[in-house]
């Protein structure tokens, strides 16, 4: 049942460190409990909080068994509260502490933007300086198996529009450890989209902590026809395209961007400088989407270098559809892709 | 003809029935589930089924009824159409949602069962509004909205029923008490088991044993008679259990989060085989009688997959459709 | 002071309509009391709830004294909550009500967004087409004298991402009655921002009903060189640039746009056939706002046809500051544009 | 040296100099308003000053309070600097948010306070969230929540409480039930005039009357020690009035909002003039020590607007400062 499983995505692998020494390979959620349990371990103020997190299914791995090691005090079941617990977790972060807030799903952070758009990202401006948030919230990313409209909502989009916020979308195991621990130490709120079509990705992480910037992209395959910018589980769609259409003689630069904010502009303007084409996939709806900022910032700043417009393959403005035959025509996939990228050469 | 219990016996047996048809539906669905023909996530009612059965024998069709995520019960005690649940659960056209909403979001205008929301307790300010509709427009009806126990905790819980008390709003809240949200325990979310002492400031609260079908119905009776000739709203918690896991079809034991004794203690309580007890004793059934029952439910339910196999899926050109209204 | 008065904008003044024979000058806070008077007179099933509404203030004179002639059944008081008050509005429209409900500021929204985001747009949808919402939800932006970062944002552009929503930012007396006697009647969540700096703007205003369809944009000042496209105050901005621009030789097409969501394609790309040069002027945050859709859409669409990269003009990504001097660092104005202007010529 | 009020004479003129120097700062920011120097929303606490006096005369330094957009008097009262205060009415460099908050985030960490948000109810999960870092801690500080009545309509505000319980937080709920929201009177918003009648169900709960400096002092003394000691959290109603508008230097009559007669009422219940019958009885006070107090504040006044007057605005360059942290 794929809605209490994950859904694999078997063409994605990616080994972005195979040399460090310390490396083995490890699923997804198990670079996520890797990371949590580092920041724990290193870190006396920070803590995990979240509805679930102890449950036996442990976010699907990526809590499990860390209330055992630290204790129901640092890694917490919250009830059903999202708004106040919000709050709550701000406050706690501003007093000292470093809370890393787990969510089943973004559709559940609609309940916290009070906290977040109005307290999390402004306290520290509003106060000359005097009260920085170090929080991190973390929110999985649903889809499919009849999810529907309340359960399988992408959101990042929304969140880039607020001043105040950095926010990651890491889409490898070893990504992910590395981003999680920089997200942890940042002084500011991060919010971490996580997709989970990516959650039984393996791949080499090393075991020693390690960080990874924020703001940094990179390039997942390098090609001279068309610049992918993809986001997250849109990543494994491209790498998926790229082959078919390398047959076909199209050659495409993939860009994991990693963080959506601050994104890495010189990244993809570098590589536009190469190949004169644009396109961005992204999980979230286009209509006032991270594409939209990234097409409207990007084309001002290459106009002239771009042989052609920039193409946004992103979700149609509606909400999530229910049955499986809907589902396919909502969900823009490898194939969409090879489609927009035809049509873009 | 009222008996002891100051029903009917076609009262008694009607809510035996639903009860039993709540079931077997939910168990029919268990045993389909893994033929993977239902792309869609179920959260069963198994071992809840007094507190729909109970509660929707005092309302009519025009009442309505706010449901959630675990809402396959309160739609056929509501008087839901079969078929139209088990194509929705089948993702087709002849669902009762069309296959928009699926097993989450069954909604049929027809018996008063106007939206149902899988965001937890986000039903509950949109039943308020209901009934705040329902009397300015002097309608009469009553306006009951199910929740969990977890429901509670979130705000606007509260905010709903404080504004339900200020406008006197036909409004019945119910709590289904079931000690879980997912798999954590209600102590590690709440200070108090009952959750219901949280409101006792604000509005008439009640705590009743929700596997005890007649206390339910009695109960819900005199809140919804309340509500109905305008003495305002109240908030029933109904203490229960589900023998299910959360969603999916294993139990909680199997997943890991409940522990057999206290499985096996609401096991023992089962609402069904407690009031099969009752029903004996007072000779309104007898093995023949349960026999036929379940024939019935048996047949109508094969009908109802056969219907929702043979279904047409929706058409994909109409991703649109419904967007707006 | 103008935390309780209004900040005339008194360079701003357009008549739409005095040929109308029954049309007078109102303010543009008595054209949405009209609008409100009218909608309330002529369906019994709309009524208007906010915080404030009854008291002696009236929304800025809004909704002064329809309490008084419609009861305060169908023109009431709300409690503080947000998020409940939008749920129990959303079912009372569900329910075939027709409510209007007032926020003093967008910040307030932040509450209300999972009923807004995860069920207003989304009922009818999830239901197939069994629950139609006509809500209308109403905020003022405020801004100046120190309203700081909670209580002067333009939030417009986080909405522009979710689908199933109608949003509509009139500019004029003539436009907000006709645009809000349109909301009331659709069948579907409607969202209007209106500018505090707009509404003692006065100009010719009807007395009978009308309406004014959603969707459609306006040309305030045709103009050869550059188009821009202005939301909500700033179509006042530009009206004032475009004076000084024009001494200069620059001659700017101003397209108010009225309703964002959806927004008026064709008349930006016929513009810019023209023009060849397109600046998006928004109230709002540029990054992942509705200038950015603006640009990546209409971008797409006019490759080719642009002599220059869209520019866009808003505000940077950062909460509103305090002290007034941070303030006029902060708000882009006429200036501002006419130095965007310059720089785009 | 006790009294019959169980305070040292020193203890009792404190709560009374704190209130003067809170009502003698409000009058002046006041009577400036209208020249236009501080360009900033003010929300006066005149009336309400028995609050703030008594509750942080409990109060340590390390003890954190979380204010509301009525902050003026919970700034003062907490040690908060009047120089750093008024130079922010004023949008400068030197005040106590550097003038990037304004009257309605007057912040100051060196006196324990921390944030000040202005969305109604929205420093309340904050300010609990606060109390949990300081038991996780083991700080052994209290925090202490102010709210207006209208923030207790919030649903984060039971969610707070509900956690607070849970957890068992050192923190105080203290509520200002002033009546009004803006210009909306409470039984427009509410069934009840009490509100903390809706939290009974929840944790300890009083209603006090808040504009009697002692029994503010008396009460939340004992629930501040309660949660110091790991007791757990409290909420207490104090019941007052606001002799101003809601923002702005009017009063609630001229608005057009209040009755004559109500604002009469309570003018006449004014916590300054009241405790100055007692500290008179006790003869403790007399006109000279008045004056002297007076005469102390008005001076430091006159300084703390000069200062601010001749304080630096933030340099324009600065937009992005405290963007990040
Ligand atoms: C706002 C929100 N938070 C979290 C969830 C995830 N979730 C779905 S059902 C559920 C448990 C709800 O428990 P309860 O209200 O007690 O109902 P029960 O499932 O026990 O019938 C949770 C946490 C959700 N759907 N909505
Ligand atoms: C969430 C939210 N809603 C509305 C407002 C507008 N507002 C500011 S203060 C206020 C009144 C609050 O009343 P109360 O809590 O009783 O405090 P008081 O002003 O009486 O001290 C309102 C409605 C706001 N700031 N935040
Ligand atoms: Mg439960
Ligand atoms: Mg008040």
């Amino acid at each position: 049942m794929p809605w209490t499983k994950i859904t694999q995505s078997d063409y994605f692998e990616i080994d972005d460190n195979t040399e460090a020494p310390t490396s083995r390979r490890l699923k997804y959620t198990e670079a996520v409990r890797e990371a949590l349990d580092s920041a724990l371990e290193i870190d006396k103020r920070v803590f995990v909080m979240g509805q679930g997190i102890n449950d036996p299914g442990g976010m699907f791995g990526a809590t499990t068994g860390l209330y055992k090691k630290y204790g129901e005090e640092r890694v917490f079941e919250t009830p059903l509260a999202e708004a106040g617990l919000t709050g709550i977790a701000v406050g706690a972060a501003a007093a000292g502490l470093r809370p890393f807030y787990c969510h089943n799903r973004p559709d559940f952070l609609m309940l916290a933007m009070d906290q977040i758009v109005n307290h999390a990202t402004k306290l520290n401006y509003m106060s000359g300086g005097q009260c920085n948030v170090p929080l991190v919230v973390w929110a999985t990313t649903g889809m499919g198996w009849g999810s529907a409209a309340q359960h399988s909502q992408a959101l990042h989009g929304l969140f880039m529009h607020v001043p105040g916020l950095k926010i990651i979308m890491p889409t490898t195991p070893y990504d992910v450890k590395g981003l999680i621990l920089s997200a942890i130490e940042d002084n500011n709120p991060v919010m971490i989209f996580e997709h989970r079509k990516l959650f039984n990705q393996t791949g080499h992480v090393p075991e020693q902590a390690y960080k990874i910037p924020i703001g940094k992209g990179v390039v997942r395959k390098t090609g001279t026809d068309i610049t992918v910018v993809a986001i997250s589980e849109m990543v494994a769609e491209a790498l998926k395209a790229s082959k078919k259409l390398e047959e076909e003689g199209i050659s495409l630069e993939i860009i994991d961007l990693r963080t959506i904010k601050p994104f890495d502009e010189d990244i993809i303007i570098n590589s536009i400088k190469k190949t004169g084409r644009l396109l961005i996939a992204d999980t979230g709806w286009a209509t006032g989407g991270v594409s939209a900022e990234i097409a409207a910032r990007i084309g001002e700043k290459t106009f002239g270098l771009l042989k052609a417009p920039i193409v946004r393959l992103a979700s149609e403005d509606v909400p999530t559809p229910a049955s499986y035959v809907l589902e396919r025509a909502f969900y823009k996939n490898a194939e969409d892709l090879e489609k927009a990228a035809k049509a873009l050469w | 003809m009222k008996n002891s219990y100051n029903l009917s016996a076609e009262a008694l047996l009607e809510l035996y029935k639903t009860m039993k048809r709540i079931r077997m539906t939910e168990e029919k669905i268990a045993a389909h589930y893994r033929e993977d023909n239902m792309h869609t996530p179920v959260h069963l009612y198994i071992g809840q089924e007094a507190i729909a059965a109970g509660v929707c024998a005092n309302l009519s069709k025009d009442d309505k009824l706010f449901s959630n995520h675990r809402n396959h019960g309160h739609y056929l005690a509501k008087g839901g159409n079969l078929k139209a649940m088990i194509a929705e659960l089948h993702n087709k056209e002849t669902g009762c949602s069309k296959g928009y909403g699926g097993s989450m979001h069954l909604v049929d205008n027809n018996v008063g069962f106007p939206i149902t929301s899988s965001i937890v307790a986000g039903g509950v300010p949109i039943g308020t509004g209901d009934a705040l509709a329902a009397s300015t427009l002097g309608e009469g009806r009553v306006t009951v909205v199910f929740m969990g126990d977890a429901a509670t905790e979130e705000g606007v819980v509260y905010e709903s029923l404080c504004f339900a008390v200020l406008k006197n709003l036909p409004v019945v809240y119910i709590c289904e008490n079931n000690l879980y949200s997912v798999g954590t325990h209600l102590l590690k979310r709440e200070k108090e088991q009952r959750v219901s002492k949280k409101f006792e400031g604000i509005l008439p609260v009640y705590t009743v044993d929700g596997n005890d079908v007649l206390a339910v119905y009695e109960s819900s009776r005199k809140a919804i008679e309340h509500a109905r000739y305008g003495r305002g709203p109240s908030f029933i918690e109904y203490v229960t259990y589900r023998l299910r896991d959360h969603h999916d079809t294993k139990t909680g034991v199997e997943a890991g989060y409940q522990s057999q004794e206290e499985w096996d203690s609401w096991k023992e309580k089962c609402p069904i085989a407690a009031f099969e007890r009752i029903l004996s004793k007072e000779n309104l059934i007898d093995t023949d009688i349960i026999s036929g029952i379940e024939e019935t439910n048996k047949n109508e339910l094969n009908d109802a997959f056969r219907f929702a196999e043979e279904s047409r899926l929706p058409d994909v050109g109409n991703l649109y459709n419904g967007l707006f209204g």
